[in-house]
């Protein structure tokens, strides 16, 4: 293990830096830019059962200090995303990935994670619960502890991968559904999504999002992140993933020492394609800076 | 794609709201007209996409509006400071298609981008036609840049101020031409969309997240399926184009 | 009414422009800097029943477009507040002032409540119920809707004076909350308060503040501020105060649109202490850019 | 207090991490030697709070420690550049209480504010000694300064690598002296709490947020009740300072 690695569920990262998903595609449109191996692994693009191109534009609107974006998981449906972009993927890409999944559906969630489960490439499956549960009344999954563990239960039925479960950060008690998500069998926790947040175009009156609202994300989310990891780490026993708003090597030690494992880098992707690389490159000397030697030794460290 | 760092050379008004920034830097990743460069801007979040007006060797220009508080904050700023750029970004126009005297129509801010467009027709012996709308009079620029290129030159005006009297196709109407390569506000590709006589390549534009095809923030449905503006586009083919209402 | 004013609650400000509890002090301290009744009004420090000194220091950490405080309440109680501060406040403000005021206890909150009563430069009162609630067991009144309405209820038993509920966002349905206070007979609402966040000193590896977590607020937080007055005042037919990051004109006028009938400004006063006569200065002209006549005539005229 | 813009005359380092800048701007809010100015600096959202080390005329001579990002962002600024200052924060030092010989105890950045009070209090044909506190040799700064003003000065090094070894109060048992004043880390000024023989100031450093009172981020209890450190503070007379532990 070298100064950077650190083990996810079982899998060791050489560093904890994890493109997030829905910022890096499928992968290989970045490894045009950079050698992505570098990365402790990447999460691809939100996968769902059924193609979906997702929501009316415009789609994205600026804020200060990060963005909103509505997307609303435009992607080639799970059966594409295994016989297109994985093949793709495995060309430039030599280590595991961290699929991501969504679902409006309990079987919907289940379907896709058996398909995903037979790719050898799949070293993880990141469950995204926030989307909107369409039985549910459309509240999200991530919203209620039971629903939660209901698709948590679900997809450990149907892999033998590690299942880390992407809570949304729009509740009131962020710990009582990460606990029914490990009590249900997650093999982790990754958070936060995006914040629901919305913006209005002063010269049309109108929101700037087709949408309306939308997930933000960037820099500015990085405090209630922080809380967050720090809450949900103090209150699992298994390893939980931080995002939200990391953009700097110093975040990502921040993140580390609320109790992440790893983490993901979302929006700052978006701004800077080489930013996840570049944290990479800096960590040692900001270790040096801290006086940090490894950093699986920082993990929870904040007290 | 390619990141790095322009320094800029000039920036001067062309009207009220036009600005032309020349920036000197790695321009090596530009590969077509119709392409865009999309810069980060101090305290802004995302970056700004503009699309290539002119290239020469290391030299970039760019034509831009200072509308929102980017662009404002763009046409304040001085020569000799820097920026950092993502170049090479988009499809850019395809030549190959546009037969012996090719039409080009620019709209507005939709004018810039048919600059080096026309520059690289010309090179292939191409007899270029250009025609160049706007509102009025005083928001008119490049008309004199395309002339000295060597283009046959019609200038509209909505208001009938400068030029003929109406809009971009007013004056396609009356020509005759083996193709068009068009860029402008979506009225007006619509428009040219209808009364083009040939087919063609319009550049479109797209609220934008990041810009070289990571965020699915631009995308849009064409006959050939889903596109990002950004990366499949901003340039398509009329025979794709599949307008949502 | 002039351009500028507006209706909160039956009461005409000069214009939507309030600075936010915690940020203005009693008024009487910004009364040295310029002439406060420029102002709508203003809302003055949280006040509960007892003295208190609040938390442990420090109580601030800096963040990207914003900071965290957990100054903990800190004030010198309400009897102190009508016979020291309000008099020292009478001699520099004369319009109706807003009085914020927080408790641990229901009946805390109606004893204070019933004494600001009595105080003719007492226009509103504006309910906190974002601190915990010791007989729920910590959490926080403004997390759930029964204990929110329970609040309201017993306030406006006490007072005839436009009840103004002020919630938390760090709720997963602010609609529901915002609801449940309208029906038990809130004359307005006030959103958003701070959204919980944390920050960690890499070089302590501790966390900045005293308390481990605090209020997040500054422009960061705005969007979020944006989408939750919009969902509210969508849902309820009282007036919705927004608050939340507004550090501009432009700010103010977005809030209005999303349905705010007046604005509060909180943590851009402790940048800039002129912001909020400078953003009543700058109105006008934000106005006439935008085209619109009357501010009042854009409340919710985002659709 | 004042908040007006502020002129960068000068910004030079006087050891390998402390700086001394001097600004020229409207200074009229300063009262007192001991209070503080609040610096906005680009991209950062709170301010900076830096205690005045000495004023002539419109000129503001600060001394700083580039150790977080503001302070290093600061290290860095050019002679021209400008910065929002809100000046005459604090309640500074009282001079009144005196007597003819005080002595003032600096350690390491707590040593500029000793200076202009130092300046004032020679001003009023005071006898005044000062000791300077640092961790080694390289960290000293100011002591010539303070030669020059007319001071009796003494140095105190943790190491010994210069001037007498050991604390500020190793130099003050020494010492035959009317009033202290000092400014420094607290377990600095705690030590000088105890080893005074008589009464004095002390000026206290704690996070603050506005730095001007209104959100009562940097309270403190004392024997005389609550304090803001900003407000009613950073001085603080050893007659109402209540150690928290």
């Amino acid at each position: 293990m070298g100064r950077l690695s650190v083990d996810l569920c079982g899998i060791t990262l050489d560093n904890p830096v994890i493109p997030a998903s829905g910022t890096f595609g499928y992968g290989y449109e970045y490894a045009e830019l950079y050698d992505i191996n570098c990365l402790g692994t990447f999460s691809f693009k939100g996968t769902t059962k059924d193609p979906r191109f997702g929501n009316p534009t415009p789609r994205i609107a600026e804020c200060t200090a990060g963005m909103i974006n509505a997307v609303g998981l435009q992607n080639p449906g799970v059966e594409k995303v295994i016989s297109e972009e994985l093949p793709k993927l495995k060309k430039c890409f030599h280590k595991p990935v961290m699929a991501n999944i969504s679902g409006f559906g309990v079987e919907e969630y289940a379907y896709t994670c058996e398909k995903l489960d037979k790719e050898e490439q799949v070293g993880w499956l990141e469950v995204n619960v926030s989307c909107p549960n369409v039985h549910g009344g459309g509240m999200s999954f991530g919203t209620d502890p039971k629903a939660a563990a209901e698709v948590t239960k679900a997809v450990k039925a149907v892999t033998t991968k590690p299942v880390i479960v992407k809570l949304s950060p729009n509740v009131t008690d962020i710990v009582s559904i990460a606990k029914a998500c490990e009590e249900a069998g997650a093999d982790g926790i990754s958070l936060i999504n995006t914040m629901l947040g919305m913006r209005i175009d002063l010269k049309t009156r109108k929101p700037v999002i087709a949408n309306k609202m939308g997930g933000f994300s960037g820099s500015a989310i990085f405090p209630v992140a922080v809380r967050m990891v720090y809450q949900v780490a103090n209150a699992v026993n298994i390893p939980v993933v931080g995002m939200g708003g990391v953009s700097t090597a110093e975040d990502v030690i921040e993140m580390m020492l609320a109790g992440a494992t790893a983490v993901e880098v979302g929006a700052a992707n978006l701004v800077n394609p080489y930013i996840c690389r570049d944290i990479i490159e800096q960590l040692p000397a900001v270790m040096d800076k801290y006086r940090i030697n490894t950093l699986s030794e920082i993990i929870g460290g904040a007290k | 794609m390619k990141q790095s760092v322009f320094e800029i050379v000039s920036n001067k008004p062309l009207t009220d709201s036009v600005f032309q920034m020349v920036l000197q830097g790695d321009t090596t990743a530009i590969t077509a007209p119709g392409q865009f460069v999309n810069l980060k801007l101090e305290g802004l979040y995302l970056r700004r996409p503009i699309s290539v007006c002119d290239l020469n060797g290391d030299k970039l220009t760019i034509v831009y509006k200072a509308v929102g508080n980017g662009t404002v904050q763009m046409s304040r700023m001085q020569a000799g400071e820097r920026l950092d750029v993502l170049t090479g970004l988009g499809n850019g126009y395809d030549l190959s298609l546009s037969g012996d005297n090719p039409v080009l129509l620019g709209g507005g801010v939709g004018v810039p981008p048919m600059y080096l467009l026309a520059k690289e027709l010309l090179k292939q012996g191409k007899k270029v036609s250009v025609i160049l709308g706007f509102n009025t009079k005083s928001e008119i620029f490049y008309e004199q840049e395309f002339k000295k290129l060597g283009c046959a030159v019609t200038v509209t005006t909505v208001d009938g101020s400068y030029g003929i009297k109406g809009f971009v196709t007013t004056a396609l109407e009356a020509m005759d031409y083996s193709y068009f390569y068009t860029c402008g506000p979506e009225p007006m590709l619509k428009a040219v969309y209808k009364a083009s006589a040939t087919s063609g390549q319009m550049s479109f534009e797209k609220r934008m997240g990041c810009g070289f095809g990571a965020c699915m923030g631009c995308s849009c449905k064409t006959l050939t399926g889903y596109k990002r503006i950004c990366k499949e586009g901003p340039v398509m083919k009329k025979e794709e184009i599949l307008w949502e209402d």
